[in-house]
């Protein structure tokens, strides 16, 4: 226990943490502080490449694990079933309607890339190795729960029919995309293609993650702030339990399938994350009906922090007691 | 200077739907519009601002010159998609050079 | 199709006065605005861009769709905001879908 | 409040005419205009989107509030300039605050 | 003399002035040369981002000195007092308005964090260290002047009410906000967290600082062309003269309060440079019918270049003769 | 022969060409990933500072060589002629109206700059030495062949009056002036300079490389979804065939010059590009009734991936066995 408070704390005192509490500091208290759309946009594109190309890279490395089928497998099966633990969590701790409770558990069945990178670079700095193709895991991982939601709504007929083409919107959306293909390029690259470019995308990385989580803070921040009232107690504890209960999950799959102790801890930091990009437009294109304030505020102004902050420190504890470090 | 009337339909709407409101459009028969980017707004669905925006999908702003016998049809088009989506449509006179245009 | 008889204003203003112009809408009973980006402009204050400027403060275009029977506290309180400052206000006539928007 | 009736031109241009069609519109004794960036959008030359386009070179909007009676001059102006380019142009009523300013 | 020459050469000829006069000459010229907004607004996050951080890390290596107070103390004397000077100065020489002499005085008790910038990597060129706080005495100096160029206003009725909301807006202004946060932060992560992400804020740094100079120059020699017959002769003089009038008080308060070589330039370049970003967004609120062409011209149009070129390599030359280095 | 596919089939492996596919494969695919417009311009502003300085700095190390004057001789001719060439060649194979064809062949005799860097960038990990001064040459070529257009135009009665203020316009384009002055800034500062931002510059230029070709990938594959049938089997022969013709003639002169074998892959490369940014510009201003999908569709479409995968390796191995290497 104290170990694992120990974790959290020098976690607390990292230079991403606390530029994410600058920024989420800045947003409450109303200053001005912005950092524009596309300079955020340019950034999170940098990330996505960057974490793609190190585990292609990584995996022309090692080699192909003969794990790396059911990583992917368990990561897809997670996707799908964990809308549905998170949808009946809502229903019985809020009053959500059925369609908010459904928009709101598709983000927690998909992933925050963010969260992800920010586990890596704290694995990273406690020399805990990860197979490389957990991106490809989080890549499979973004999609699916948005069918669950959808399903969730279709059952009862309030939903509609699918709106055309949303499909190949999802799966072709540009952070799997980049990420898919960055993994390829790196592994296809390999050892060597990495040191040609390792000054861009590993020398500068945890600097640039600083500055973006920066403004993840910011928009926290306003979020918070303009959805003040829009979560009950209720929403707030499902929002730090379903992580919780994600997590677990997340954890006893991965023992399952023999991963690492850091791919143990990355494959529960997917399955406690939820989604703030994709799934959000998603939504407001199959389920425009349901509040974005409820979903983004959940997401992004609570699971998003305690993640980052007391989570992963959590997650990579209970991951070393349970596969040893 | 030879001028030619028209409607001038302005859109506002979410980001998501862009592709689908100018599909629906050109179904609808329009020839032309043009989009312009929105920083923020405000509405029944409360305010935004595109940089302390979270999920970052933000609007866009649909303007579109039409001959006015094509109004019905365009409104139609864009209401199916508008409907069930914050937003908002609005419907001026204009008058517009060079007829081939529109 | 169903339309409403609505004022639109457009504004042109500092960007350091957004901010104020939106409270003093909001409170004027506006329920809505968007705002959209501006490049660059001229006046009586002269000429500037967004990318060559000096200060980068620049400029905002905020448009607002109205209820006529408003219009003048509307421009009561723009006015209040613009008066001292540099910028624009100008008025015309809209027709608008769905009447609870706005 | 005091208004003033007006002419609202709206011209969609290549941005490369930006300068010229702006320089256009001062010598035609235009003394304010605004100009709003561009998205992307679609005409006789086919669809386009600021972020997928080749040649980068893309649109703005340029809005000009002026006096009824110089519509003339200004029309053969902006005509002049947008002639063998794409682009359109739409002339719509409004009034405006402060007649100094235009 | 001889070797201030010397010094103002090598300044000279660094890749940051000339990139700066690059900009310059390609804006007075007319070329389309131009740096995204966006993209300018993100290098100056990235510079204000890496001072703070690096002068907060310096202040956890070194222990925060007794002077520290001093030194903000001092900043805040020069931001209230410098204005009055300015005003002045400027009711002498140049025919301005009450109102527009009172505007330009706010900036030039505030400071120009770029040229702060400038002077810093110019130190690290010669090797002198600063001390690490004065980016918070930067960040002190940023909002004094706006009062006394308001309380000058008042006095003699042209003014009015402060407009409500306007002190929190200077106060928490993106630049004062992201500056002292990312001090604090520097900090609170010392050495270690500057070592994981030197490589982002420390060695792309001076590049940056190029980039960035670039659009500046631009930027000025813009508004150059745009203001040219905006300022008489009396105004161009003031614009140099000030810097060297409030670079002397500097430099005399720098060596009362004990500041090192290193600091005693810093102080003076804060004294002597020019706010044009936080102060001319205050002034279009509070005096709005100031014109804006005076204070950005002058601000950066002469002082800014002047310092750069001529101004910095002058302070350290001074302050190496009183403080010795 | 087999070494040329030998050579080809590494350059088609290396970050640098599979992020351009990658940006490629996204656009046909119809994937909304997209990098903001911002940002990509923030990219090639880096990309053609970094290249000018390195330049210079190159030429202030190895001094000037007689050879400088003769080479941006032989670029300006080859941006004169080659316009005549490919216009020929234009008429004989593509239907084009002779308005449409001079308007491509604008294009073709100027060039690309990314695919110069591109180019530099193979011959770096070849440890291929080049002569610094090439970037002036590429600077040299941007223009004249937009004259050369107009001329072939005019000569029919189907142009007009040169517009007013086209030709500073054409001669002050921001990439021109961009390139020109980093480039004397580099011959300036020197290695030195070069030393104090080469952590900006050199290290993570090649990352910076990918993430453009990204978006050039992404760009060209929109331009050629929405164009498809814009271009007949002539035209896209033409495409393919002026590059190899105009690289055939820089090989020529630059033997004939006697640059070093690195020299004269570049002036192939300067010769065989065609601009996709200054000269459409141009044309919208200068030819407007052309039509932009053909020449658009032509040079980033179809020349620009031809030189990036196949063309550069095939004019390396040509003068290197030519020249010797
Ligand atoms: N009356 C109005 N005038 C101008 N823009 C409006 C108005 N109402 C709504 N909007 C725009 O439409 C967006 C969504 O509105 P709503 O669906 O009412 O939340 C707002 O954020 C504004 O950008
Ligand atoms: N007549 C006008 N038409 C359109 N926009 C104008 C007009 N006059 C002023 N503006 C806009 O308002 C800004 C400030 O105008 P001014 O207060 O006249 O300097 C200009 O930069 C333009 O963007
Ligand atoms: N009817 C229209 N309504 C609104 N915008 C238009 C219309 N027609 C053309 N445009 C705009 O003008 C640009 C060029 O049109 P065109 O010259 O017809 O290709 C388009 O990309 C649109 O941005
Ligand atoms: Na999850
Ligand atoms: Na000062
Ligand atoms: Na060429």
């Amino acid at each position: 226990m104290s170990e694992i408070l120990a974790l959290a704390g020098a976690n607390l005192g990292s230079p991403i943490i606390l530029s994410f509490a600058l920024g989420l500091a800045a947003a409450l208290a109303r200053s001005d502080l912005s950092i524009p759309e596309a300079v955020a946009k340019g950034m999170s594109i940098y990330l996505l490449f960057a974490i793609g190309f190190k585990g292609g890279a990584s995996v022309a490395a090692h080699g192909l694990d003969a794990t790396l089928l059911m990583a992917v497998g368990a990561g897809i099966i997670l996707s799908f079933g964990l809308p549905l633990l998170a949808f009946a969590m809502l229903r019985i701790m809020t009053g959500f309607s059925r369609l908010d409770a459904a928009a709101v558990a598709a983000h927690y069945g998909s992933i925050s890339i963010v969260t992800f990178v920010a586990a890596t670079s704290v694995l990273e700095g406690k020399a805990i190795d990860a197979e490389g193709y957990m991106v490809a895991v989080a890549a499979a991982m973004e999609a699916p729960a948005i069918l669950s939601a959808l399903w969730l709504v279709a059952r009862d007929g309030t939903g509609r029919a699918m709106e055309p083409g949303l499909m190949r919107e999802i799966l072709l959306n540009g952070s799997i995309v980049l990420l898919v293909g960055s993994f390829v390029i790196g592994m296809v690259t390999g050892e060597k293609g990495l040191a040609e470019i390792s000054s861009f995308i590993v020398s500068p990385f945890k600097g640039v993650l600083c500055l973006f989580l920066l403004d993840m803070g910011l928009v926290a921040g306003r979020g918070l702030r303009q959805s003040k009232n829009v979560l009950g107690l209720g929403a707030v504890a499902f929002g730090i339990l379903m992580p919780l209960a994600g997590a677990s999950i997340g954890l006893a799959m991965g023992v399952i399938i023999g991963l690492s102790t850091g791919g143990v801890v990355l494959l529960m930091v997917l399955a406690a994350s939820a989604s703030y990009i994709a799934v959000p437009a998603a939504m407001r294109v199959a389920l425009p009906e349901a509040n974005p304030a409820i979903y983004l505020t959940l997401s992004l102004g609570v699971t998003f922090p305690f993640n980052l902050t007391l989570g992963i420190p959590l997650y990579v504890a209970l991951a070393t007691l349970t596969v040893g470090g | 200077m030879q001028t030619h009337t028209a409607k001038r339909i302005e859109i506002v709407i979410e980001k998501p739907l862009e592709g689908r409101l100018t599909d629906a459009l050109t179904k609808a028969g329009v020839t032309g519009y043009t989009v312009v980017p929105v920083r923020g707004g405000s509405g029944r669905s409360g305010p935004w601002t595109r940089e302390g925006q979270v999920g970052r999908a933000g609007m866009v702003m649909v303007i579109c010159l039409i001959k006015p016998e094509r109004l019905d049809a365009l409104l139609e088009a864009a209401f199916a998609v508008v409907e069930r989506h914050i937003g908002i449509v609005s419907i001026s006179d204009a008058l517009v050079l060079r007829a081939d245009r529109f």
